[in-house]
Formats: C-alpha cells, sequence, structure tokens
C-alpha cells in the first residue's frame, strides 16, 4: 500500500473532532486514505478558485480611474489545455487508487483463515442476523481479524447494511442476494443502520455489530442464550425484542406501523372489513403467521409473515397475554 | 424583412421562406424521432436483459406467435411505407390524384396490419395468455403445441415474455393507430396539398417508415428468433 | 416528366431549391429489396445456427432499416445532420442496452441463488 | 400572417400589451409569453416546494422528529424533492428564461414551432396538476426515486399511479422543449451569425436540447413501465413476479442522471453570459466553453452508474462508470477556470446578476468538487445514501442553479418587464441567499461524513448540532428568496423604465426594445459578435448603452 505519503494528511482529518467515525475495519484505512487526498485536493481548488475570485474582485472591479477592462487574449489555447491535463491527470490517479481499493473491498481476502460467513435479512424494520452455528440473533457478532463474508437478502422491499465505522455499505434486495467482504479490525460494539429508504421506520432500522476480541469470547456469546428453563413469558419477551416486533408494535401503547401489544389481550378489536374479533390466543397465532388475514382497522396490511417455531409462538402469546388484559 | 415568401398562405410569421419552414419542420420531425428511438430502446433494454438471461422463457413462448401472421403483416407494413413514400412523391409534383391514392392506400395498409394484430391478441387472450401475473396458458393452447414444446415444462414467470411482447408490439400498435390517425387528417386536408405545401405529408411519411422501422426488428425478434 | 424528376423538380417554386423527389425506379427497386430480405430472414430463421441466428436476424434487420432511411427516409439525398441524429439517437439506445445487458449478465447468479435458496425452504 | 411588416414604421407595442385578457396568455403562440406564464408556475412550484422543505427541516430540529409524524415527514421529503426536480430546476432556466431568450439572442421572431411551445406548457401544466392531485390524493411516501419494490406496492396506494402520470407529461413536455430549441439554433439563426457567433447561453441550450430528446423518453417509458407494472404486475420489476428491482434503477438513472446535466448546464450558460458583460470583457476561450457543454451533454450520458455503486450492481460496471463519471469533471473545470480568466483585467460592475455568479463560482466549485467523493467508488460506498449526497446535490441543483436562475432573472428583468428592479434589495438577497445557503448545507456534509444516512425522520442525537445549524440556515436562504422575489415584484409598480441595453451588453436580445414588440425586433437583425464590447458607450441611464455608429 502507499501509505506513507498521505499518512500526514489523513491524520489532520481524522484529528478533527466528530469529523470521522473510529476505522474498524481491514477497508477503512484505505478509504479514508483515497478521502483524504480528494480532500486536500478539492480544498486546494477550492481556495484557488474563491482566491482568485475575491482578489480579480478587489482589483478590477469598475471604479472611477478605471473605467475600461485593459486588452488582454480573448483565449489562449496553452493556458486552457494546462486546466485540462492537470484535472484530468489528478482524476486518473483518484481514479487508480479507488479501483485498487473498490476491488478489495468487494473480494474476498485471500487468507487461510476460514472466513466467518453470517447471513444478513432486512425486513421492515428490523434486521437479522444468522451466524454460522445456526444461532440467530437482532444482533451481528464479528471476530476481531477474522476474515468475514455476509451475505444480505431481504424479505420485502430494498434495504441497505451500513455500518459507519467500517466504511462499508450494501444494499440488500428482494429476489437476490448480494455480499460483503471484509476483516473486522477494532473490537467493540458499532451501530447497523438502514441506508435505503424503505418506509415509515427507515430511521429506526437499526441494529448493532459487536467484533469480540477473539475467537473465544464470540463462541461464548454463542453458546449462550438458548432459553431451556426459561418462562414462557421469558421467551416471548426474547423473541419479541430479538425478531424486531417492537419495531411496529410497541409495549407502551404508543401507535405505530401496527397496534401496539398493551392491553389488547383479551379486547374486541375492529377489523378493516368492518368485524369484530376478540384478540385470543388463536387471533394472536393467526396474526403472526397470516398477517393479512384479519387485520384491524386503521393499519396498513404491511406485516411479513413469520415462520416462528412452537414454543416461540406459545411463548409470544403468553408474552402479550402478560401484557395485560382489558380491565 | 428578408423572405420573399410572402407568396404563399402557409409561410408562418417566424420564417424567412417556404424553405426555411420546410428544412426546420423536417429538422423536428426528425428530432422527435430521434426521441422515439429511445423511447422504444427502454423497450428493447427490457427485452434484450430478459432474454440475455432467460433464454428459455424465449425459446418455449416463441412457440405461441405464428410467424406466418407476423411475416404478413411485415409485408404489409412495407407496402405502406412504400405508399407513404410515393405520397410524398405525388405531393412533391402535384399529382393530387396519386396523393389522394397513396394515403388512402397507406391508411388502409395500416387498418389491415392492426387487423391482423387484433386476431393475434384475440386468439391469445382467448386462451388466457395475458401479460404478466395474467399469464395462464389454457389447457387447448398447451396440446396444441409443437411436440418439441410439449416435451419442455411451463417456464415460470412466462408471463414476463409476453409483458415484453404485449408492451412493445402495443406501443407499436399504438404509434400505428396514430398513423392512421394523421394519414386521416392529411386525406381531409388534401386540397391545400401540393407542390407549394408538403410538408405536412413529408413529416408524416418520415414518421410512418420509423414505425416501420420499428416492426422490421420486432418481427425477427418476436416470431423467429 | 424525366426532367421533373431530377434532383431539382422544375415545378416546385424557387423556395424549394433543394427539394428531392425520388423516382419510382428506386421506391419500387427498395420495396422489392425489403420483400426478398424478409424471405430471407425468414428462410435462415429455419435453420438452425445456434447463437448465429440471432445476429444473423439482426444483420439482415439492418440492412432492411438502413434501405427504408436511406431511400424512403431521404438521408441519402439530403441532411447529414439527419444521419447524425438517426445514427446519434440509436448509438445511445445501443449504449443503454449494451450497459444494462452486460450488468444484468453479471450479477444475474446472485438470483439464481436465491431462487434456488427460496425453493429449497418451501 | 405578415402583420409584423406594419412595424416597419413605428415602434410596435410591446408584447406585454398586443392583446388583452386571459385568452390572450393561456393560448398565445407568442415564446415571450409562454416564457412568462412558465415562470409563474414555476415560481409557484418552488413556493410549494420550499414550504415542504422548511417543515421538513423544522422536525428536523430535534433528534426524534415530533413536528409531523414519520409518514408525513416521508411524504414531505418525497414531494419537495418531486416538485423541485421536476417543476423547478428541470424546466425553471430553459424553460422559463430560455423561452424568452433563445429567439431574441437569434434575432428570430419566434421559436420554430409556436405551437408545440404552447403545447409544451400545456403538459407542463397537466403534469403539475398531477402533481398536486397525487397531493389531495394523500401524498406519497416513495422517495422521489420511486424505487421499486417499495413504490410498486399495493399498500402505497393510488396517489403513486398519478404521480407517474404527472412525470409522463412533463417528460414529454421537456422532450418538445428539447426539440424546439434544437431547431430553433439550427435553422433560426439570423443571417450571418455563425455558429461561433452564438451566445454560449445558447450552446448551454442546445447541449440541453441533446439531453432532453434522447434521455427524456427512457424516463417516459420507466414512468409507463412503473405504472403497467402497479397495475398489472408485468414482471418486469417486482421481485414477487419474477422481476428484478435493479434494472429498474438502470432505466430510472439513465434519464435522471442526465437529467442533472439539463439543470446544470443552462445555468452554466447564463453564468458565461453574465460573467463576460459585467467584466465589460469578452468571454474568456468561447470555443473551449461551447464544446465543454457539449462534451458534458455526451459523457453525462454513460455515467448512470455511479448511483448504483452499492445497490447490487456488478462491480466491473462500477468501474466502467466510475471511470467516465469522473470525466466529467473535466469539462466543468475547464469552464470554471475560463470564467475566471474572463473576470481577468476586466472592469468588474457588481451589480445583482455578478453578484449572484462570484456566489455561484464558490457554490458550483464545493458542488463540483464534492462530487469527486462520490464519483470514485472507494469512496462513494461510504458516503452514499448519507447527508454528503443531500448537501452535494443541493450544492449543484439548488445552490448553483438555483443562483444562476435569479442571475439570470435579474440580468433578463429589464428586458422581460420593461423595469428596472432595486439594485440594493438585488444584491441584499444575493449574499443573504448565500450566506443561508451555505450554512443549511455545510453542515450536512460534515453529518454525512460522520455516518448520518438520508431520509431519516429522527436520527441519533449526535447530529443535533448539524440539524439546528441547518434548519436556521434553511430559513435565512428562504429570507434571501422571498427578499429577492419581493425586489422583483416591487419593481413591476416602481421600478425605473429600462432602456433597450441596460448593461452594455452586446448579445442581439439587447438590440430589440425593452420589452420587445410582438414578433421582437422591428426589423430583422443580421448577425453579430456576442462579446463584442468596443463601442459600447453609456449615454444616460434613461438611454442605456448604444454603439456608437448605430442609429
Amino acid at each position: 500500500m502507499t501509505r506513507p505519503p498521505l499518512e500526514p494528511l489523513q491524520a489532520l482529518i481524522a484529528a478533527t473532532p466528530g469529523f470521522m467515525p473510529a476505522r474498524a475495519t481491514s477497508a477503512a484505512a484505505g478509504v479514508d486514505q483515497i478521502f483524504a487526498f480528494i480532500f486536500w485536493v478539492s480544498a486546494f481548488f477550492l481556495a484557488l478558485i474563491v482566491a482568485i475570485t475575491v482578489l480579480f474582485v478587489v482589483r478590477y472591479r469598475r471604479r472611477p480611474g478605471r473605467m475600461e477592462p485593459e486588452p488582454t487574449a480573448d483565449h489562449d489555447t496553452r493556458l486552457e489545455l494546462l486546466w485540462t491535463f492537470i484535472p484530468l491527470a489528478l482524476v486518473f490517479a483518484m481514479f487508480a487508487m479507488s479501483t485498487r481499493a473498490y476491488f478489495r473491498m468487494t473480494s474476498p481476502e485471500a487468507s487461510t483463515a476460514s472466513p466467518l460467513k453470517v447471513s444478513v435479512t432486512g425486513k421492515r424494520w428490523s434486521w437479522w442476523f444468522d451466524h454460522p452455528n445456526g444461532k440467530g440473533a437482532p444482533e451481528l457478532h464479528l471476530v476481531k481479524d477474522r476474515p468475514t463474508e455476509l451475505v444480505l437478502a431481504s424479505t420485502d422491499v430494498i434495504h441497505s447494511l451500513y455500518v459507519p465505522e467500517f466504511r462499508l455499505k450494501q444494499d440488500a434486495v428482494p429476489g437476490r442476494f448480494t455480499r460483503m467482504f471484509f476483516t473486522p479490525t477494532l473490537a467493540g460494539t458499532f451501530p447497523v443502520l438502514c441506508a435505503e429508504y424503505c418506509g415509515t421506520d427507515h430511521s429506526r432500522m437499526a441494529a448493532q455489530v459487536v467484533v469480540h476480541a477473539d475467537q473465544a469470547s464470540f463462541d461464548a456469546w454463542a453458546r449462550q442464550g438458548v432459553d431451556a428453563g426459561a418462562s414462557l413469558v421469558e421467551v416471548g419477551r426474547r423473541v419479541f425484542t430479538q425478531r424486531g416486533c417492537a419495531a411496529c408494535h410497541s409495549l407502551d401503547g404508543t401507535r405505530r406501523v401496527g397496534p401496539s401489544v398493551k392491553g389488547i389481550w383479551g379486547h374486541e378489536v375492529n377489523l378493516v372489513d368492518g368485524s369484530t374479533v376478540k384478540v385470543d390466543e388463536d387471533y394472536v397465532r393467526e396474526s403472526i403467521l397470516k398477517p393479512g388475514a384479519r387485520v384491524v382497522a386503521g393499519f396498513p396490511n404491511v406485516m411479513p409473515p413469520a415462520a416462528l417455531e412452537e414454543r416461540d409462538l406459545q411463548g409470544i402469546v403468553a408474552y402479550i397475554q402478560s401484557m395485560g388484559e382489558t380491565p | 424583412m428578408s423572405g420573399g415568401g410572402g407568396s404563399t398562405p402557409y409561410l408562418a410569421v417566424q420564417f424567412r421562406d417556404m424553405e426555411a419552414q420546410v428544412e426546420t419542420g423536417k429538422l423536428g420531425v426528425w428530432l422527435f424521432l430521434g426521441s422515439e428511438i429511445l423511447f422504444f430502446g427502454g423497450l428493447f433494454t427490457a427485452y434484450s436483459v430478459y432474454r440475455a438471461n432467460h433464454i428459455e422463457l424465449f425459446r418455449y413462448a416463441h412457440f405461441f406467435l405464428d410467424w406466418r401472421l407476423g411475416a404478413f403483416n411485415t409485408f404489409v407494413l412495407l407496402t405502406s411505407s412504400l405508399s407513404a413514400a410515393w405520397a410524398v412523391r405525388c405531393a412533391q409534383l402535384g399529382q393530387r390524384r396519386g396523393l389522394r391514392f397513396t394515403l388512402l392506400a397507406t391508411f388502409l395498409l395500416a387498418a389491415a396490419f392492426l387487423l391482423v394484430k387484433y386476431f393475434e391478441y384475440s386468439h391469445k387472450l382467448e386462451n388466457g395468455i395475458g401479460w404478466g401475473a395474467a399469464c395462464h396458458p389454457s389447457a387447448e393452447i398447451l396440446a396444441s403445441l409443437p411436440d418439441a414444446a410439449r416435451a419442455l415444462p411451463v417456464p415460470a414467470h412466462l408471463g414476463t415474455f409476453f409483458s415484453i411482447y404485449y408492451l412493445m408490439t402495443g406501443l407499436h400498435g399504438i404509434h400505428v393507430l396514430v398513423g392512421m390517425g394523421l394519414f386521416a387528417w392529411l386525406l381531409r386536408r388534401l386540397p391545400t396539398l401540393g407542390p407549394d405545401h408538403w410538408g405536412a405529408v413529408d413529416g408524416v411519411a418520415l414518421y410512418w417508415h420509423l414505425v416501420d422501422l420499428v416492426w422490421i426488428f420486432l418481427f425477427p425478434l418476436f416470431y423467429l428468433v | 416528366m424525366t426532367a421533373r424528376e431530377s434532383s431539382t423538380s422544375a415545378s416546385a417554386p424557387a423556395g424549394h431549391g433543394r427539394v428531392h423527389v425520388v423516382t419510382p425506379a428506386a421506391l419500387l427497386g427498395t420495396v422489392a429489396a425489403l420483400f426478398a430480405l424478409t424471405v430471407v430472414t425468414v428462410v435462415v430463421s429455419r435453420v438452425d445456427l445456434g447463437a448465429m441466428n440471432v445476429v444473423a436476424a439482426l444483420g439482415i434487420a439492418t440492412v432492411k432499416a438502413i434501405a427504408v432511411a436511406a431511400i424512403f427516409m431521404h438521408l441519402r439525398y439530403e441532411g447529414r445532420f439527419h444521419v447524425v441524429v438517426l445514427v446519434g439517437c440509436a448509438v445511445f439506445a445501443a449504449l443503454l442496452v449494451g450497459f444494462v445487458v452486460f450488468d444484468t449478465t453479471r450479477y444475474q447468479p446472485d438470483l439464481r441463488a436465491r431462487e434456488a435458496a427460496e425453493t429449497r425452504h418451501r | 400572417m405578415t402583420s409584423h411588416a406594419a412595424a416597419v414604421d413605428g415602434p410596435a407595442p410591446s408584447y406585454l400589451r398586443h392583446g388583452r385578457g386571459l385568452r390572450s396568455w393561456l393560448l398565445t403562440f407568442d415564446h415571450k409569453r409562454i416564457a412568462i406564464m412558465y415562470l409563474c408556475a414555476i415560481l409557484a412550484c418552488v413556493l410549494l416546494g420550499g414550504v415542504f422543505a422548511l417543515v421538513l427541516r423544522l422536525n428536523l430540529w430535534n433528534p426524534s422528529g415530533g413536528l409531523v409524524s414519520n409518514d408525513v415527514y416521508n411524504k414531505l421529503f418525497t414531494l419537495h424533492g418531486a416538485v423541485m426536480i421536476f417543476l423547478f430546476v428541470i424546466p425553471g432556466i430553459p424553460a422559463a428564461l430560455g423561452n424568452f431568450v433563445v429567439p431574441l439572442q437569434l434575432g428570430a421572431r419566434d421559436v420554430a414551432f409556436p405551437r408545440v411551445n404552447l403545447l409544451s406548457f400545456w403538459l407542463f401544466s397537466g403534469g403539475a396538476v398531477f402533481f398536486v392531485a397525487t397531493l389531495v390524493a394523500g401524498g406519497i411516501d416513495t422517495g422521489w426515486t420511486l424505487y421499486p419494490p417499495y413504490s410498486l406496492e399495493e399498500s402505497r396506494g393510488l396517489g403513486i399511479l398519478l404521480a407517474l402520470t404527472g412525470v409522463f407529461l412533463l417528460g414529454f413536455s421537456s422532450i418538445l422543449t428539447g426539440v424546439n430549441f434544437i431547431a430553433t439554433i439550427h435553422r433560426m439563426r439570423a443571417p450571418g451569425m455563425g455558429w461561433f457567433d452564438l451566445p454560449l447561453f445558447l450552446w448551454a441550450l442546445y447541449a440541453t436540447g441533446i439531453i432532453q430528446i434522447v434521455a427524456t423518453p427512457v424516463l417516459g417509458i420507466t414512468v409507463g413501465l412503473g405504472f403497467l407494472e402497479r397495475v398489472f404486475h408485468l414482471g418486469l420489476f417486482m421481485p414477487e413476479y419474477g422481476g428484478d428491482p435493479v434494472l429498474f434503477q438502470h432505466f430510472f438513472w439513465f434519464y435522471s442522471h442526465p437529467a442533472v446535466y439539463i439543470m446544470i448546464l443552462p445555468a452554466m450558460g447564463i453564468v458565461s453570459e453574465v460573467v463576460s458583460v459585467f467584466s465589460r470583457k469578452p468571454i474568456f476561450g468561447y470555443r473551449f466553453i461551447a464544446m465543454s457543454s457539449i462534451a458534458i451533454a455526451v459523457i453525462g450520458f454513460l455515467v448512470w452508474g455511479h448511483h448504483m455503486f452499492v445497490s447490487g450492481q456488478s462491480a466491473w460496471a462500477s468501474v466502467i462508470f466510475s471511470f467516465l463519471t469522473l470525466l466529467v469533471a473535466i469539462p466543468s473545470a475547464i469552464k470554471t477556470f475560463n470564467w475566471l480568466a474572463t473576470m481577468y483585467k476586466g472592469a468588474i460592475v457588481l451589480a445583482t446578476p455578478m453578484i449572484y455568479v462570484l456566489t455561484f463560482f464558490a457554490i458550483f466549485g464545493v458542488g463540483g468538487l464534492t462530487g469527486l467523493f462520490l464519483g470514485t467508488l472507494a469512496t462513494d460506498v461510504p458516503l452514499h445514501d448519507t447527508y454528503f449526497v443531500v448537501a452535494h446535490f443541493h450544492f449543484v441543483m439548488v445552490g448553483a442553479v438555483m443562483t444562476a436562475f435569479l442571475a439570470g432573472l435579474h440580468y433578463w428583468w429589464p428586458k422581460m418587464t420593461g423595469r428596472l428592479y432595486d439594485e440594493r434589495i438585488g444584491s441584499t438577497s444575493a449574499w443573504v441567499t448565500f450566506v443561508g445557503f451555505c450554512l443549511t448545507f455545510i453542515p450536512q456534509f460534515f453529518a454525512g461524513v460522520a455516518g448520518l444516512p438520508r431520509r431519516y425522520a429522527t436520527y441519533a442525537s449526535q447530529f443535533t448540532v448539524h440539524n439546528r445549524l441547518s434548519t436556521v440556515g434553511a430559513f435565512i436562504l428562504a429570507s434571501g428568496l422571498l427578499v429577492a422575489l419581493y425586489g422583483l415584484a416591487s419593481s413591476l409598480r416602481s421600478g425605473r423604465r429600462a432602456p433597450a441595453n441596460p448593461w452594455g451588453a452586446a448579445s442581439l436580445e439587447w438590440t430589440a426594445a425593452s420589452p420587445p414588440g410582438l414578433h421582437n425586433f422591428d426589423e430583422d437583425p443580421r448577425g453579430v459578435r456576442p462579446y463584442d464590447f468596443t463601442g459600447l458607450r453609456h449615454v444616460s441611464d434613461e438611454a442605456g448603452w448604444v454603439r456608437e455608429g448605430a442609429r
């Protein structure tokens, strides 16, 4: 890598507080280097343009004693070719640097370590991460310095997985897979955002990525969380948070995209077709497995069906019941 | 004021003489036709993308189209192009009867083209071959396919092919319809057309040739390959 | 008659200096060629040439298109700028087709993989 | 038909007085009246889009929003974008100013196809009506980019169909304007006016016309396909029915990227005019500027994929598009330095149009240079769809285009209305607008680099400062624009009468009366060298500038 010549410039940018997020992947350094290069080239040219403008306005303003322009050439091909070819050379440099970095960012690393492969599913408005050992979670867990491959999919509309600290972003497109390749280089917790507009709660479609300091820490996380012995309500609470139900169904009665689950148990609700239904186990199950079957009046029919395990279903039912019945 | 074109009542105020008016009108038509090429170009892109990625769809769907009807319509449209070109000649030379005949012939050939298309469309639609999600070929039409086709499974998303088929031939058909309207308009204005006023005939004919050009590509792309 | 069919029509008023009237021979010759090429393209399509079938069909269609543009649309006789418009627009249309086909064919495996995964899931 | 012959004897009544009543406006074929109608319609749209923007900015005062719900926010940013792009920045300079100026600069009596011109205006109005209908039908929340599958889901409602129809009509309006301008510039030049005697504004509009003719039909077909996909499920764009959403993005950007050049090229044309006239010097490097317009138009077609670097486009396609995108920087750089060189040793007059142009240099500098970050693949990946992009395109499309639009509006205002605007109000508006603009959008670059995605109704609290600065700036910007509008409007009542040539400009439109007669010139003029200021002398404020030796 041609790191040394740009290092001071990059450092200057990085030193500006709050200007750039931390650098947490193998890709980040390369990106920031090119950013620094373009930044300083741009800063130079902007300063040049503004300086020339101000200088000329001050010196050549039409004023008493200077009412007429001084004769100058109306073109100068050599000069014009100069400001054709200097920018050309500069953009060539940008293109060359960036393309090398881009291919590194978008292809698997030629490393001996086996990559950590995680399937990512975006749906309105939550992320779901299936890790290699079969462990699914609403958080992405990775290992520092271990090459990683993310396979992205979407069940409804286009989303985009964006981690500012990783300097990476990739759309998750329904009907196909997309991929990301990188190696985390900094242990810690970073935000996962959605960068492609996807509707009402686009700005709340957030998750976290946890980069473990070593494989052992990751393995320890992967083993835990199988809730043997937990009560159904606890199972329900876990499933409810993990599957991102709360993005649309609030726990405190706030109206979001879907009805809140607070205090609805046993309640008669009006449906879009004009009929009513009592919120009981059957209705809750149906609403999870076939959400479009009976939609509550005043809410859009947008919920994707979720194929939950039987125990998780029971858990949700118990959890909603625990949220209080209508007095 | 320059221009000595005041001798004709057809000279618009912004032009210096008739030649400028005719040439400008022609340029305008050409620019519009350029735009039309890109308009159809969008659909040719859709065609190419789905053909490049789903050749099996095109192989299979091909059995539903009758190349004889396509070829017949090609001859109809080529002949109409001839009569349109001849109409320009008649107008330039002031042959009023020839102009009436060629314009009428073009109009009728266009109608014949649409009639054949009507039979093609209605045959498909009666047999459940709509576009997109509405494409469910009936048992009879499946049974009537050649053996080579019946051996194949019905591909998923067959409707996508027919979406493209109906879109491209349909948009072309709309252009034919508009062309008929234009020729009818010329026939109504026949008494005014002649050696000093033939720009309109020329413009409509240019449009009509473009409609022909598009079909020249549509015919092999759908009916033959 | 022949005088009127020369490239400057005698009957046209002075303003029409550059009017070209296409001769019947040119018109009929063109349409005959177009008919013949239509027959050729049908015949060629009946022979299995593999991928070359498409190339042949498009090649013949292009020749036909050039004939229509050159004679019926008067491009042979006038207006170099009209040729620029026609060819320019065709080139941009081709670039649109070319780029999009290039890109979609490259990412197509990702669509197939997803389709396969969904089928497995069901 | 030949009524203009009578005009030789005395000055013709101005086009504003030629015919009275609503019909004489709504059904006019006069390019000047059509231009004025466009101007009024477009200014109304700017106000509407501007109000949307202010509500958006107010909602972003707090990280959790609160003024409006997320859904309303989403609808507002969609309509803000759609109205501003389709009803202001795309038609703004060509349809309003261009329509007025093109025949005058050519020495022609009208555009080549006046009826088509009127049709184009009515298609524009029809499109605008459909947009309003969308709003009445509850609005749409798809973003102006209309990406499926989101935009074409059943649950989006029927507003989307109205919006698509509106865009279709606007597209045709734009195509017809392009056809008209190219034919007019080709065939209607005054005798003796060669291609390289064209004012550079016309070169810019010529290049714009190419884009309108070649790219806009693809927009038409794209929204048409979207409409049919939504109604009949064609299976082209919706994965549910076997379609490919990325294909839509290709279609969409094949138009919508070149559309950016439909916006900026005419703006560059205005700058070329103004910088030369107010430096009292011929434009430097005429041919390079003219050819760079054409180069931008042509290369501009082949860069659309840079909107799709992270959308699932294949890597090689991205590399090619990145390369072509970066090439657009070259003609832009050429123009900028040629403009600066024009000022060198000039006699610079700081009239309102010139002040707007000076701020244009800075704004376009920032807008253009930040484009480098987005055209470059590696840096685009993190910056894509963040506030960096928002700031970048507002710098280009709002900053540069609106600034140039206002420069042009002030520059040609005396010609259009026969009145001089108040310089004090005009220059105040230019500086206030500039300050407000920078304050609004510069913080957004920082927010984007720090990782704030765009189209967020709510945001992380670390971005509160950025957003509040931005909101304050937006109100300063809005007040600057209102000052400009006030200055222009009040001149209609109390402005001094404008002479034919108040600026000492050399191009043909300044030889016609202010405002011009029905057919523009008392006598069809001959071509002139548009940047030859020798012999122009300032007689008095009332008589303006007169060419020595002229009658």
